[in-house]
Order: structure tokens, then sequence, then C-alpha cells
């Protein structure tokens, strides 16, 4: 059997941890098969998890989060037989699949639509803990709202340096509360169950939103304006998928790949014109084919507009 | 900063400081009966499971209020049980409130909603909504006093209301009836109670479950009113703050109401301004971040004194050892 | 003249009340829909059926050994430290600076220092609210909830913008050099010819914990500056009267104190980890103030308490692993143990002390 | 066993004019029988005196009547009218007021607060209050018990303090007053206008009961006096027909001095020397004026004053201590070598090392660590002499068995040195205090108030001890609020008001109306001549 190892955040994350188990959860109705999931509840277990379920058989084994990264360089030599996806890092062994997203472009995208949707010509981004993870979402943002209104403002914030960070909707309300204040009127929320509440006070202020990681569209129907949504749940679906003959190496999972993209539902039909459908195609088209590059905050710890 | 950005950030610091506000007020009641409570944070957290489950089952935000409060008075006897009649160790009684709180609202979250500790969205009546206050129109085209009536008075929550009521009425409780001052009398000196004829424990279990009810307040207001619904961890270490700022208050409610204030100041500024520009330097969100905490220490350090906790607190009521 | 035999004050109080925490679980569980004689099985197989197991629990133990001996030295000096979280957590900074910068050339040396480096930066962080509460008066209990802060901040910045490997996702360390691991119990029982469960995470920390628990003891109960320290945290009249002086005792003890909680990283990012990432202490901190509580401040007591805290979580860890019992059913184990061996003591020892008087008057 | 005054109380009638009586009453705390099967009448409109050394159950006793700790067994009886007495109120609604060993203050609340406190006349404070204010002035008129009703109890004398107590009761309209050992803590001036308000009280006839140590005041003012001894009563007499020898005896159950037997003073060199000595506290108040005061090898000076002029700082300064923020100027002298009166060089540790020996004023506050075992506070102040230490730890046996001597030489019960302070009694904490300043034979000791709220046994042993001392060589100063102390224990008198020494007398060569004179401030006649 495959088995999914969720971070610490825990399976109902609102965030990747979720998809990811939507990803699972879609594998087992298909397929009519089972898996194994642990949750993570000190980083000690890491090791203890990862080795527990490869001596028990599970094969390929799934986690989601760059935390793993060192721990799964250790263990997976130990376990040649075994496969193993990691998930936002890259991990060089054998035996390993590295999946890895393009979140500088979906939220490139992401990024075009707010500048397009926005009347104020001021955009928000509100993260959770201030770490590069989350930085590269915000670049990526920013360089596609000034490539297409190079007078747009991108106010920015993070929630925090503690844990709370992620779950903390009050901050997030209040933080999006600011950024309406200073003439933002769509905000991008990358901050776990905070980003709940950015979305909740953008509902309730009648400006837009945009969701992330999963498709939160629906949470606010007609007042989230996009998710950009990670398809982990296609990672850990692919994965369970192939089982053991899970293919090693890097997985690039980007536009091209679809393993970012734009959230399109019934929710946000009506906030979506032909123009802004046209402008985020058009994007699309240029970064699938190399004529866009979006930088990515990771490589040099900057991030080129603002 | 313009005068609309101040009235903004104003708004947002009073927004912010609801909840502590309650929760401090709640931990006066209880201290200054002798009962320390650091179990704040539990019982807000929850009140706010509680009140946002009731509140999205039932659809009303007031029923949600009312279980909430309930919720935040089941753990407030559990304090008073062991902190009063067992005679306890109230440190101990409030860490394992904590835990408590925080264990089991995500285990009750789970089997309930299968959300993994977060309830469903409330929408609608389930929540508090913001009020607008009569005569915004005419009153804010008063200079200077208009826009605070509009930006700051008006258009809150009526739990923010009630909050700010809530302080007039405890030093009116406290200063002014003969329950406040058995209550003050209780946290001094036990003993003059009890030689007076009235039982300390009685007091006690009063003030405990007062603080219970302020606690459910300040948890109702982050779910039902601030948020939409509960998440995990969703007081964020709050009650501590509250606990920060009522030692700051030296245990006195206009003093509660400053303290408070000065909490939801700094962290609505450190919201406005996340990356403060400094010419040369500018400072990272992490510290922004922290402005809060670091300010709180430089004004203790440097204009706040001692605080005199009240004499008997802490330490249960024996007479007979 | 006592009320009833030590014994019975001891050692089964605190059992009755235990098993009175772990009844209630097991109703909590039942509610569930879960069988808790399952649980049970799982958790005491899985933190002390093993080898394997122990190796997590007294990895776990020596976290809450150190924090929770923070807590206690302070506590004898009158104030309550609830800056543990915040300690550790610069400690975990002074051990990754020790190991990543200084070439040892022996794990024993890099003990010693990555241990000197770790209890100096807790202290440090110690320190500055010490010094607060004897020149300023600002109330320790604030400004070590507000240094628990700063220092998340503090760390959050150093890892992302200073420690971070350029081009690395995860706001850690790099992996401290071969020469500063740590050898597991495994590696040493191994080189007994002994077998204990691979790969856990118990180290030679251990030991270290289990020294300070004996300095402690010696500090606190045997020398002068414990004896200080103790008269002191129970009188400050007294204390200026006999010519301690107020102002060197709380920082001596808070320094101490955060010293220890400082030590902690020792264990958890030199010996575990072997490098440091963000919320390395994972509330251990906090956990140090119900063990220290719990142990009532004795370090006999706070071993016996991080010991039981250290099987909860390994058994909590375990059952949140491998049955569908979400994790924070531990976090409401260790709620009940703590409220019913803590707080609610007297409701088992009140009627104790009654049966042994009516046997006393009986015989 | 035991009498109510002339007869049996079964012997008259219950109804015949007992205020109260109590039958059988016994209360254990644990394994401690505080009283055994205690009987007792007091008759109505008399002051009612009971005695004991410390421990004898006497405030147990007192607190059952007032509900404050419910007996075993027994019963009250009220008037002739058996009463269920299960708390405080009850006893109130029954007329029975109390003031406690330790007053029942809440520290930070008003005199008027204090006053209504669980006698409020409704939900609001204010009518009660403007009611108590009224009613205050009434009683303050009736029996000059003047106190502001504004002030807060911690801004008042001690002596205030206890005028609240009574006004407390008083109030509630107590027809029956406990006074426990309500002297202990006032001056003889205090003391003497306590006993006037209380005749007024019993000629109004309210009844009264009070316990205290001095037999000087038994003899004063009460018209029968009970004696308790290990939780036993065991004897009640009229006042009139019996003598303090007597009673001394039936307390403590054999032979007491009342007098401690004194060579004459054979005074030597210098060993304190204080000159020009001035402190201002934090308040800008200025505590003491220009001390100048010199005790000699083999001499016992006393100080005596009024509470509060100035004898706690001298004491405080002396001992290496003041409060924090104070301005001192002026200059000590011990043996010849000058002491710094602030920074780093004054403590009590160097203060020890210049030895000093110090009896502080409140044996519980600073003496003791109340927690701590008796073996540790016998060795408090001293942690780190070299018999005690071993490098940087403690010889616990060194400690312990030194403890053990001391106890056992100064007969403290229970003479176990693992019990902690707090479980011993005030006399016997005392002791442990005293055995551990004298037995160090300081080259200076410093005493202050030895004797407050210890029974008559105990006095008479700490003051041989004291005299000991001296004969040894040792210079002795006595702080004392006790007049009868002052008195009979020092060589020398100097007397203190306002922070100055208004001069100073021999013992043998003064009376009490002269010395009283100047503890008010008030230069009688020409002093004496200081002997060189
Ligand atoms: N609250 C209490 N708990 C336990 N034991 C007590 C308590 N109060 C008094 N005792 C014990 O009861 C006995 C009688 O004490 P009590 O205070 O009545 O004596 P007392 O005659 O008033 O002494 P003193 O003259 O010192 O005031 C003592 O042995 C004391 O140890
Ligand atoms: N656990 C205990 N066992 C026995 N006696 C105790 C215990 N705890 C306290 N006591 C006694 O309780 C009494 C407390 O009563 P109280 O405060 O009136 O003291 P006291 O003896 O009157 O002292 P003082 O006269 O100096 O004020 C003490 O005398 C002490 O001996
Ligand atoms: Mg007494
Ligand atoms: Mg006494």
């Amino acid at each position: 059997d495959p088995a999914l190892i969720f971070d610490l955040g825990g399976k109902f994350d609102k965030s990747f941890n979720e998809a990811a188990y939507q990803g699972a959860e879609r594998w087992k109705a298909e397929t009519g098969g089972s898996y194994k999931e642990l949750e993570m509840q000190s980083e000690a277990q890491r090791e203890q998890a990862l080795r527990r379920l490869a001596e028990t058989g599970a094969n390929p084994i799934v986690m989601t989060g760059f935390a793993f990264g060192e721990v799964l360089n250790k263990v997976a030599p130990d376990y040649p037989n075994t496969k193993f996806a990691i998930i936002d890092t890259e991990v060089d062994q054998p035996n390993v699949q590295s999946v890895v997203f393009a979140e500088p472009e979906g939220s490139y995208l992401a990024g075009v639509l707010a500048a397009l949707a926005s009347k104020s010509g001021t955009v928000g981004f509100i993260g959770g803990m201030d770490i590069p993870l989350i930085h590269k979402f915000e670049c990526g943002y920013a360089q596609g709202v000034k490539a297409t209104n190079p007078n747009a403002k991108v106010l920015i914030n993070y929630t925090g340096t503690t844990p709370n960070a992620w779950n903390d909707p009050v901050k997030g309300a209040e933080l999006a509360k600011a950024q309406k204040s200073q003439g933002a009127d769509v905000i991008y929320a990358a901050a776990g169950g905070t980003g709940i509440g950015v979305l909740q006070a953008a509902a309730d202020m009648n400006i837009l939103s945009i969701g992330v990681d999963s498709n939160q569209n629906h949470l606010h129907p007609g007042q989230v304006l996009t998710s950009m949504v990670k398809r982990v749940d296609n990672a850990v679906y692919d994965a369970f998928k192939a089982g053991p003959e899970l293919q090693t190496g890097t997985r690039e999972m980007n536009l091209k790949s679809d393993g970012v993209a734009l959230a399109m539902d019934d929710n946000n039909k009506p906030l979506i014109t032909a123009e802004m459908t046209a402008a985020v195609d058009k994007a699309a088209t240029d970064i699938k084919d190399g004529t866009i590059k979006p930088h990515d905050y990771l490589t040099d710890n900057t991030c080129p507009v603002q | 900063m313009d005068y609309a950005t101040l009235l903004q950030i104003v708004d947002s610091a009073v927004r912010l400081m609801t909840p502590l506000l309650f929760a401090c007020l709640a931990g006066l009641y209880s201290e200054r009966a002798g009962i320390f409570d650091i179990g704040l944070e539990g019982k807000m957290l929850m009140a706010a499971f509680v009140s946002a489950s009731v509140a999205f089952a039932t659809g009303s935000a007031w029923l949600g209020l009312i279980a909430g409060v309930a919720g935040a008075l089941g753990m407030s006897l559990i304090h008073g049980l062991a902190s009063i009649t067992l005679r306890g160790n109230q440190l101990i009684s409030g860490v394992a409130i904590n835990f408590l709180a925080s264990g089991l609202t995500v285990l009750l979250g789970q089997k309930l909603f299968g959300l993994g500790g977060r309830t469903p969205q409330l929408s609608g009546n389930a929540r508090f909504l913001e009020i607008t206050l009569p005569f915004t129109e005419t009153i804010g085209k008063i200079p200077v006093l208009g826009p605070i009536y509009v930006e700051v008075i008006s258009g809150q929550t009526v739990l923010v209301y009630i909050a700010f009521l809530c302080v007039p009425l405890t030093w009116w409780v406290l200063y002014r009836t003969r329950f406040g001052l058995r209550l003050r009398a209780v946290g001094e000196n036990p003993a003059s109670v009890d030689t007076a004829g009235i039982s300390v424990a009685r007091i006690r279990y009063a003030a405990v479950l007062i603080c219970g009810v302020l606690c459910g307040l300040a948890g109702a207001y982050l779910a039902t009113a601030l948020a939409a619904g509960f998440v995990k961890e969703m007081t964020a270490g709050r009650g501590y703050i509250a606990l920060a700022a009522l030692i700051f208050a030296k245990w006195r409610p206009w003093y509660a109401l400053f303290a408070t204030f000065l909490f939801g100041l700094m962290e609505a500024i450190s919201n406005r301004f996340p990356d403060l520009n400094l010419g040369p330097v500018t400072v990272p969100s992490m510290f922004m971040n922290a402005l809060p905490y670091i300010l709180t220490i430089i004004i203790l350090a440097g204009f706040v004194g001692r605080a005199i906790p009240p004499r008997a607190g802490g330490e249960p009521y024996v007479k007979e050892r | 003249m006592e009320k009833m035999p030590k014994w019975a004050d001891i050692v089964l109080t605190p059992l009755i009340s235990l098993a009175l925490a772990f009844l209630i679980s097991g109703l909590v569980i039942l509610a569930l829909g879960e069988n808790p004689w399952e649980a049970v099985k799982v958790m005491v197989t899985g933190a002390l059926g093993s080898s394997y197991g122990w190796g997590f629990t007294l990895y776990y133990t020596t976290n809450f050994i150190f924090t929770g001996l923070a807590v206690s030295v302070a506590y004898h000096a009158g104030l309550f430290n609830i800056g543990g979280e915040g300690q550790a957590t610069l400690g975990g900074l002074g051990v990754a600076l020790a190991c990543l910068y200084i070439p040892w050339p022996h794990w024993s040396l890099a003990l010693i220092g990555a241990a000197c480096a770790g209890a100096a930066f807790g202290a440090f962080w110690a320190l500055i609210p010490a010094w607060l509460q004897a020149k300023r008066g600002s109330h320790i209990v604030i400004t070590t909830i507000m240094f628990n802060f700063i220092a998340a901040a503090l760390l959050n910045y150093i890892l992302v913008n200073l420690l971070r490997p350029v081009g690395s996702m995860d706001p850690a360390t790099p992996n401290f050099p071969a020469a500063t691991h740590l050898p597991t119990i495994s590696e040493i029982a191994a080189s007994f010819g002994m077998k204990w469960g691979q790969h856990t995470p118990v180290n030679v920390t251990l030991a270290l914990a289990l020294l300070a628990c004996l300095g402690v003891w010696l500090l606190i109960w045997r020398s002068r500056l414990g004896y200080e320290i103790r008269a002191f945290g129970k009188s400050e009249p007294a204390a200026l009267y006999a010519g301690i002086s107020p102002v060197r005792i709380t920082i001596i003890a808070m320094v101490i104190s955060g010293g220890l909680a400082g030590l902690m990283a020792v264990n958890n990012v030199m010996g575990e980890a072997q490098r440091l990432v963000m919320n390395s202490v994972e509330g251990a901190g906090f956990i140090g103030i119900a063990v220290a509580l719990m142990g009532r401040n004795h370090p006999f007591g706070v071993l016996l308490a991080a010991l039981l805290f250290g099987f909860l979580y390994q058994g909590g860890g375990e059952l949140a692993l491998w049955t569908s019992i979400p994790r924070e059913l531990i976090t409401v184990i260790q709620a009940l143990v703590i409220l019913f061996t803590g707080a609610l003591d007297n409701l088992v020892r009140m009627p104790l002390e009654r049966l042994f008087a009516r046997r006393r008057n009986g015989s | 066993m035991s009498a109510s005054p002339g007869e049996g109380p079964q012997s008259r009638p219950a109804a015949a004019g007992y205020a109260i009586e109590l039958r059988a009453i016994s209360k254990s705390f644990g394994p401690v029988q505080a009283n055994k099967d205690i009987d007792l009448a007091v008759p109505r409109g008399t002051i009612h005196g009971i005695i004991g050394e410390n421990g004898a159950g006497k405030s147990t006793l007192m607190s059952i009547l007032y509900g404050f700790y419910r007996p075993d067994s027994g019963e009250i009886l009220i008037n002739g009218q058996r009463v269920a007495i299960t708390d405080s109120q009850s006893a109130i609604r029954a007329g029975i007021g109390m003031v406690f060993q330790h007053f029942k203050l809440v520290q930070n609340f008003t005199v008027l607060e204090n006053i209504i406190l669980g006698a409020e006349d409704g939900a609001l404070l204010r009518p009660s209050l403007s009611r108590a204010r009224g009613e205050l002035k009434r009683l303050a008129a009736e029996y000059e018990l003047q106190v502001d009703p504004d002030a807060l109890i911690e801004e008042l004398s001690v002596g205030h303090q206890q005028r609240v107590e009574i006004l407390k009761a008083l109030y509630r309209q107590a027809d029956i007053l406990i006074l426990d050992e309500p002297t202990g803590v006032l001056t003889p001036a205090e003391a003497d206008h306590l006993f006037r308000i209380l005749r007024g009280l019993r000629d109004e006839g309210k009844t009264i009961i009070l316990i205290t140590h001095k037999l000087r005041e038994i003899m004063e003012v009460t018209d029968n006096v009970s004696v308790m001894r290990r939780g036993e009563m065991v004897a009640s007499v009229r006042t009139a027909e019996t003598s303090p020898t007597e009673l001394a005896e039936l307390m403590v159950g054999r032979k007491v001095l009342l007098q401690v037997p004194k060579a004459p003073a054979q005074p030597g060199a210098p060993v304190l020397e204080i000159r020009g000595l001035s402190m201002t506290d934090r308040d800008g108040v200025e505590r003491l004026r220009n001390v100048d005061l010199t005790i000699r090898r083999g001499e016992i000076v006393g100080l005596a004053g009024v509470s509060g002029n100035g004898q706690t700082q001298l004491l405080e300064i002396l001992g290496g201590y003041s409060e924090p923020g104070a301005k001192l100027s002026g200059e000590i002298r011990v043996n010849g070598t000058a002491l710094p009166l602030a920074g780093p060089g004054a403590n009590g540790r160097a203060r020890r090392a210049a030895s000093i020996g110090h009896v502080p004023e409140d044996r519980q506050r600073e003496g003791l660590i109340m927690d701590f075992a008796a073996w540790e506070d016998t060795a408090f102040g001293y942690q780190d002499a070299p018999e005690f230490s071993r490098g940087a730890l403690m010889d616990h046996k060194a400690m312990q068995s030194d403890a053990t001597g001391k106890i056992a030489r100064f007969d403290v019960r229970p003479p176990n040195p693992e019990l902690a302070a707090k479980n011993f009694s005030g006399g016997n904490q005392q002791k442990l205090v005293v055995a551990r300043e004298i037995e160090r034979n300081p080259d200076l000791l410093l005493v202050g108030q030895p004797t407050r709220g210890v029974d008559i046994g105990a006095i008479e042993f700490i003051h041989k001890r004291i005299v000991e001392l001296r004969d040894r060589g040792s210079a002795i100063l006595l702080v004392s609020v006790e007049l009868d102390e002052i008195r009979s224990l020092s060589d020398r008198i100097a007397v203190m008001f306002d922070g100055r020494i208004m001069g100073e007398r021999l013992p043998a060569e003064t009376s009490s109306a002269d010395l009283g004179c100047l503890m008010a401030g008030i230069i009688p006649s020409d002093p004496i001549e200081v002997p060189a």
C-alpha cells in the first residue's frame, strides 16, 4: 500500500496538506485501494515515521513539506527498495521523486488577474510566516501585478513569527482591513488557516481575495477572484497511482504540466471578464513557452520588483 | 501619517483590543479575588469553539454567544473546584486548562465536523455584524470629531460596545457595590471576610464564574465577530497578552482599558507598517511583528513601576492547617 | 506528626490521581468511538514496550528535564519563569553557532562547547528579564512571555536571512559537521555489544540531563547559594535581614534557570536534528512549567514528571501515528494528568487522609 | 476540673447571668489537641481574663466561640440560650465580636470600608458608608476611639488598627467582646487607654474576654481570670483573690521568677558608637535626627519609645539594611572601626562579620524563614560561617547538631529540629532566633521587641540569657515598647522620640512618669549625669 505523511500543520491545514489528502482520497475512491496516513506531531518523529512506514512495506511513501528534506536524505538510502516522494523540495537520492511546484508561475498569473480586477491600482499580499517559500508566492504575484500595471502598488504583510502565524484568522482579517484602508481591493492570501480570515474579511468588505493551494473559490462565491491552486493532490494521486514503479528524479509541477493553475469555476465566473481571460491566457502561454520567466525568489533571495 | 490613517489605525486597535479587554477584565475579577488565572487562553479558546459550533448549528450568533459563555464557564468551574474547593495549585490548574482546551476543541471539532478542528464558515446571523450607529451622515460632517464617530465609534460589532461598557461597569461593581468590596477584600485578606461571617469560597466562586463569562465573551468575539468560525489555536496567545496587560494595568479596570488599547494599538501599527523604512535600513517584518512585545518591555521598564498583585493572590485560603 | 504516612503522601496519592486521569482519558477515547483498552496498549507498547519506544520516550524526557529544572530553579527564588520556550530557542541558536563555526575535533569537546554556548545563550535571554525585574521592577511573568515572542522573531530572522544556505527552501541551518554528532544510546549500546532500538534520538544528552538533576539538587538543597535562593524565594524581608542581596539572587537564579532551558538545545538541536530549524522547542518550555509544578520543584520529582510526560508524548505520538485517534487526544490526556496529579490532588489526598486518620484512631 | 468564679457553673442556674458558657469544648488540629474538654463560664458585665503559655489553646478556644473554627465537640450557651455557632456570621448574630491577635483587616482599604465589610446595609456601598461614618463619629465620641475614617489601614499605627478592630465589633453591636492579646503591640499609654475603654464598655453591661500574657494587666482590669495549660482549663478564680505569682505558677506548672536577678553592670570599653546618625526615607520623611549613642562592653542599653519613632530604622541601619532610596548620614563605629551606612559594604553579612548579632523586631517576617526546618533557621544569616560549610556546600550534619544543641539549651518545644519554623508557637520561634544570635557571643547584640507575644515562662528565660550575654562582656542594645521590660533589664535607658534621643536615664534613678514624658517628647527635669 502507499502511504502519506502530513507535515506538522496537520491534515486539515486548509493548505497543501489538505490538498495532498484530497489527492489520496481521490485515488482511494477511484481504485478502491487503501493507504496509510500519518500526521507528524514533533520534529523528532519525522525519521521515526519514515522508517516505520518503510519497514511495514508501504510503497511509495509520499510526504508533504520541505521540512522532510534532510531526514529523507538520511533515510532513503537505508530502504533502497522503497520509493519516496517528497513535495516542495528536492532530495537527490536514487529512490526519491522530488515534486517541486512553480509557485512563481501560478502567482504571476494571480498577479495579472489581480491587477486587472483592481480598480484602485493597489493590491495586497498576506503571507503566513516570513519564510522563503512564501516569498516565492509573493514575488511571483508582484511580478504579475507590475507586468500588467506598472503603476500598481502591492502591499505586503506577514502574519507572525510563531507557528500561530498559520492559525490566526483574526489577525488575517485585521491585516486585510489594514490593506483595504490603504486602498487595496484585491488581496492574495498565502497563509494557511490565517488565509481563511483574510478571505472572510475581504468578502465582508466587498473586496476581492485570492485563495491559495486548493480551490477556495467556493468559500465566498462571487467574492473570491480566483485561487492559485497547487496541484499537490495531483502529485499525490499520481504517485499513488504509479505505485512502486514511481518515477524518481525531480518532477516539475508548473503551468505547462498543469501543476499550478488558477482556479476557474462557476463561483468566480461572474468576476472574470473576457479581457481578463485573454490576459491570463496570454501570460500563461508566454510562461509556458519561456517568453516570460517569472523570477524565482529562492535563487538569489531577492525579488526584481519592489 | 495623515488623520484618516490615524483613525484607521485606532479603529483597528479597537477591534484588536476587544478580546484582550474582555480577557483582561476576566482576569481582573479572578485575580482581585485572589485566584490567579493563567488559563484565560484556554477559556477563550473553548468559548470560541463552542460559540462557533452552536452559532453554526443554530444560525444564531446570540445562541452561539450564550453557549460560548457556558463553555468558558465549564472551564472556570474546573479552575474553581481545583483552586477553591480543593485548594490546589492555581498555576497548575491554569496550565492544565490551557492544554485541555487546546486538545478538546480540536477533538470535538473533528468529531462533529470532520474538518480537522475547524468549524464550518459562519455567515449571516450566525455572526455578529458591524453596527452602523445613527446619524453617521450628519455627525460625520463635523470636522475632526466627526470622522472619529464614523470611523472608530460607529461600525463596530455589538460586543465591542459591551466590552467598553464592561470597564465602567467593572469599576462600579468593584468600588461601589457590596459584592465588589467583598471581592477585593477576599483577594487581599480572606480572613477578614471570613471573620465577618461571609463565605470566602462563595465570593471566590462568583469571581471565577464572572471571569468565565467574560472569557466567554472574548472567545465568542474572536470566533463569531472578528472571524467567521473557529480555527484550532485561534486565540494565538491572546490570553497571555491579556495577562500581561492585567499586570501592566496593576489590576485596575480603567488602567486595563488603556493597557489593552496600547497592545491593540501596537499591533495595529505593526500591521499597518509591515516594513518600516527608516532611511538606510528597512526593519524586517519579523521585527515589526515583534514590535508590540518589544515596546511593552520598554514601557514596563521605563514608565511602569512595581505592580503589586493582590496580597492573597495565588494562595488557597486555608484556616486549619 | 503527619496526617498520613509519607509513602502514602508521595506514592499512593499521585498514583491514584494518575489512575483517575487515565480513567477519564479512557472515557474521552470511548466518546470518540475508539477502544480505550487498545489505545492504552498502543501507548504502553509504543512508549515502553521496546528499547525502540524507550529511545523516544527518553529523548522527550531529556527535553522536559531541562525545561522542568529551569522552571523549578526560578520558582525556588520566588520567580515564575514562563520564558523557557524563548530561552531554549536562544539556546538552540547558541548550540548551532558553536557546532557550525568551531571546528571540533571530537564530539565530546563539541558537547562541552555546545552545552556552554547553549547555556550561555539561554542564560542571556533570561538575564534581561531578570535584570529588569531586579532593577526596574518589571514583572517577570510579563517580560518572559514577551521574550518568548521576541525570541521566535529573532530566530525567524536569523534562520531565514543569515544562517539558511542560499537556495534552500528550509528556514534552517545547514547540517552540523559530522564531528559534532553525539553518540546515540543505540550506538553506545552497540559498542558494548548490546542492542538498543536503532535510529532513536535519545543520546548522551540524557546523561547530561541526569547530571543537571543532580547538579540542581546539590545547588538547591545542599549549597549555600541554594539556601539563599530558597530563603529569598520564601521571604524577601528575611533575606535582606540575613544579608542576602535580592538583586544578586534574582539575577543568579534566572541565569541558572535560563541556562538550564538553553541546555535543552543540546538534546534536540545537536543530538537529534543536527541542525537548527524553526520552532525546534515545540512547546517543551511550557511543558516544563507543568513538569516542574508536578515534580513539586524537586529535581527528583522533575525527573519523574519528565518521564511521565516523555511517556505521554511518545505513547501519544504512537497513538496518533497508528490509530485514527487525532493527535490532540494526547494534549487532552496531558491536560488531565496535569489537572489530576497537580491541581486536583487534594481530591485524592483529603479522603486518604481521612481514611488514615480513621485507621489510626481505630487501632 | 474547672470552675466558674466562686461556685461551679452547675450550681447556679445558667440564666442567672452568664453571658457565655462553654461546655466540654474539644478541638484538635490533626494530631494536635488544642482544646480538651474545656468548660468556661463568664458572668455578664465582667471582664474575664484568660492566660496561658504559648500554644495553650487560648486563641483556638476564642476562635471557636467566634465561629472561626468549629469545635469537634461541646456546646456553647450565650445568655443562657444554647446556640449553634457554625460560622462567624452566627457568632456576630449572637452578639459576639472578636479582635484577633493578628488583625483581620484589609490593608489597602479605608477604615470605613473595613468597618462595613460584611455588615453592609444593602447591595450598594454608599448608604452603608455614610451610615458608618455617622456611627463612627458617635462611637468615637462615646468611647474615645478616634480614628480617621478615610485613612488606609496600612497607613495607621498598630494601635489605631486595633481601634478599628474594636470599632468593627461595636459597629456590629457586639455585647460580648473578645480581645486576643490586644496589648502585645501597644505602648503603655495606648494600653492604659484601651483598658479605660474596656472598663467603660463593661460598665455599660457588655462582657469582655481578654487574653494576655501580662499578669499586670490581668490584675489591673479583670474581674475573673481563667488559666489554660496544654489545651486544658486548669483554674478559674476571682482576680481579687489571687496574685501574679500564683497565676504564673498555675500557668507554667512551676515557680517563675517575675524579676530577673542581675548584678550591677560593669561597663568596659565602648563597643558601639553612633555619632550624628540621620536618615530620611524615600518619601522625604526624616526618620532619624542626629542620633548619638554609645554602648559599652558589659552593659545593656534599653531604647524606650513609642513604636514608630525611629527605633525600627535605627535597628535596621545597624543591622546593615535600610529601605531602598533612603538618605543616610553620620557615623557608626563598632570596636573603633567605622561601618559603611549604605552601599555594597552595608549588609547583614558584613555586620555579622563585624560581630553584630541581631534579633529583629518581627521574627516571622525577618528573623525566620517560616517554611524552613528549625535546623535551617538556626543558621539563618550565618549560612557562610565556616562551621556550616564544606566548600560551596553546606554541612547539614553540623547544622543539625548545632540546632539540636540550641534547642536543648533554650528549651524549645517541641524539641524537634526537623519541624518547620511555622509549626512552632510564637514563643518558641522567638527562642530559636534568640538562641541563634546569642550563642555566637557577638560583641554587640541588637535586640528588637524580644518578648512580644511571648508567654511568661519564655520571657523569664529570654531575659536571663540576655543578662548572661552581658555578663560575658557583650554590649546590648535593647529596643522595646514594654517599659517594664526596659526598666527591669537595662543598665541605662535612652528614650527615643521622633527620630531623636530625648535623653538618657539610669533605671534606678528614674520613674515611669519621667520616662513617659520623654517618650512623649517632653524633657521634664535636668537630665542625670551619664557615667563616663
Ligand atoms: N490553624 C491551626 N492549625 C493547626 N494547629 C493549630 C492551628 N491553630 C493552633 N494550632 C495549634 O493548637 C494549639 C493551640 O494554639 P493556640 O494558638 O490556640 O494557642 P494560644 O494559647 O493562643 O498561644 P499563644 O499564646 O502563642 O497565642 C497549638 O499547639 C497550635 O500548635
Ligand atoms: N502543622 C501544625 N502543627 C501544629 N501546630 C501548628 C501547625 N501549623 C501551625 N501551628 C501552630 O499554629 C499557631 C498559629 O497561631 P498564631 O498565628 O496565633 O501563632 P502564635 O503562636 O499565637 O504566635 P505569636 O504569638 O507569635 O503571634 C502557631 O502557634 C503554631 O504553633
Ligand atoms: Mg494565640
Ligand atoms: Mg501568640
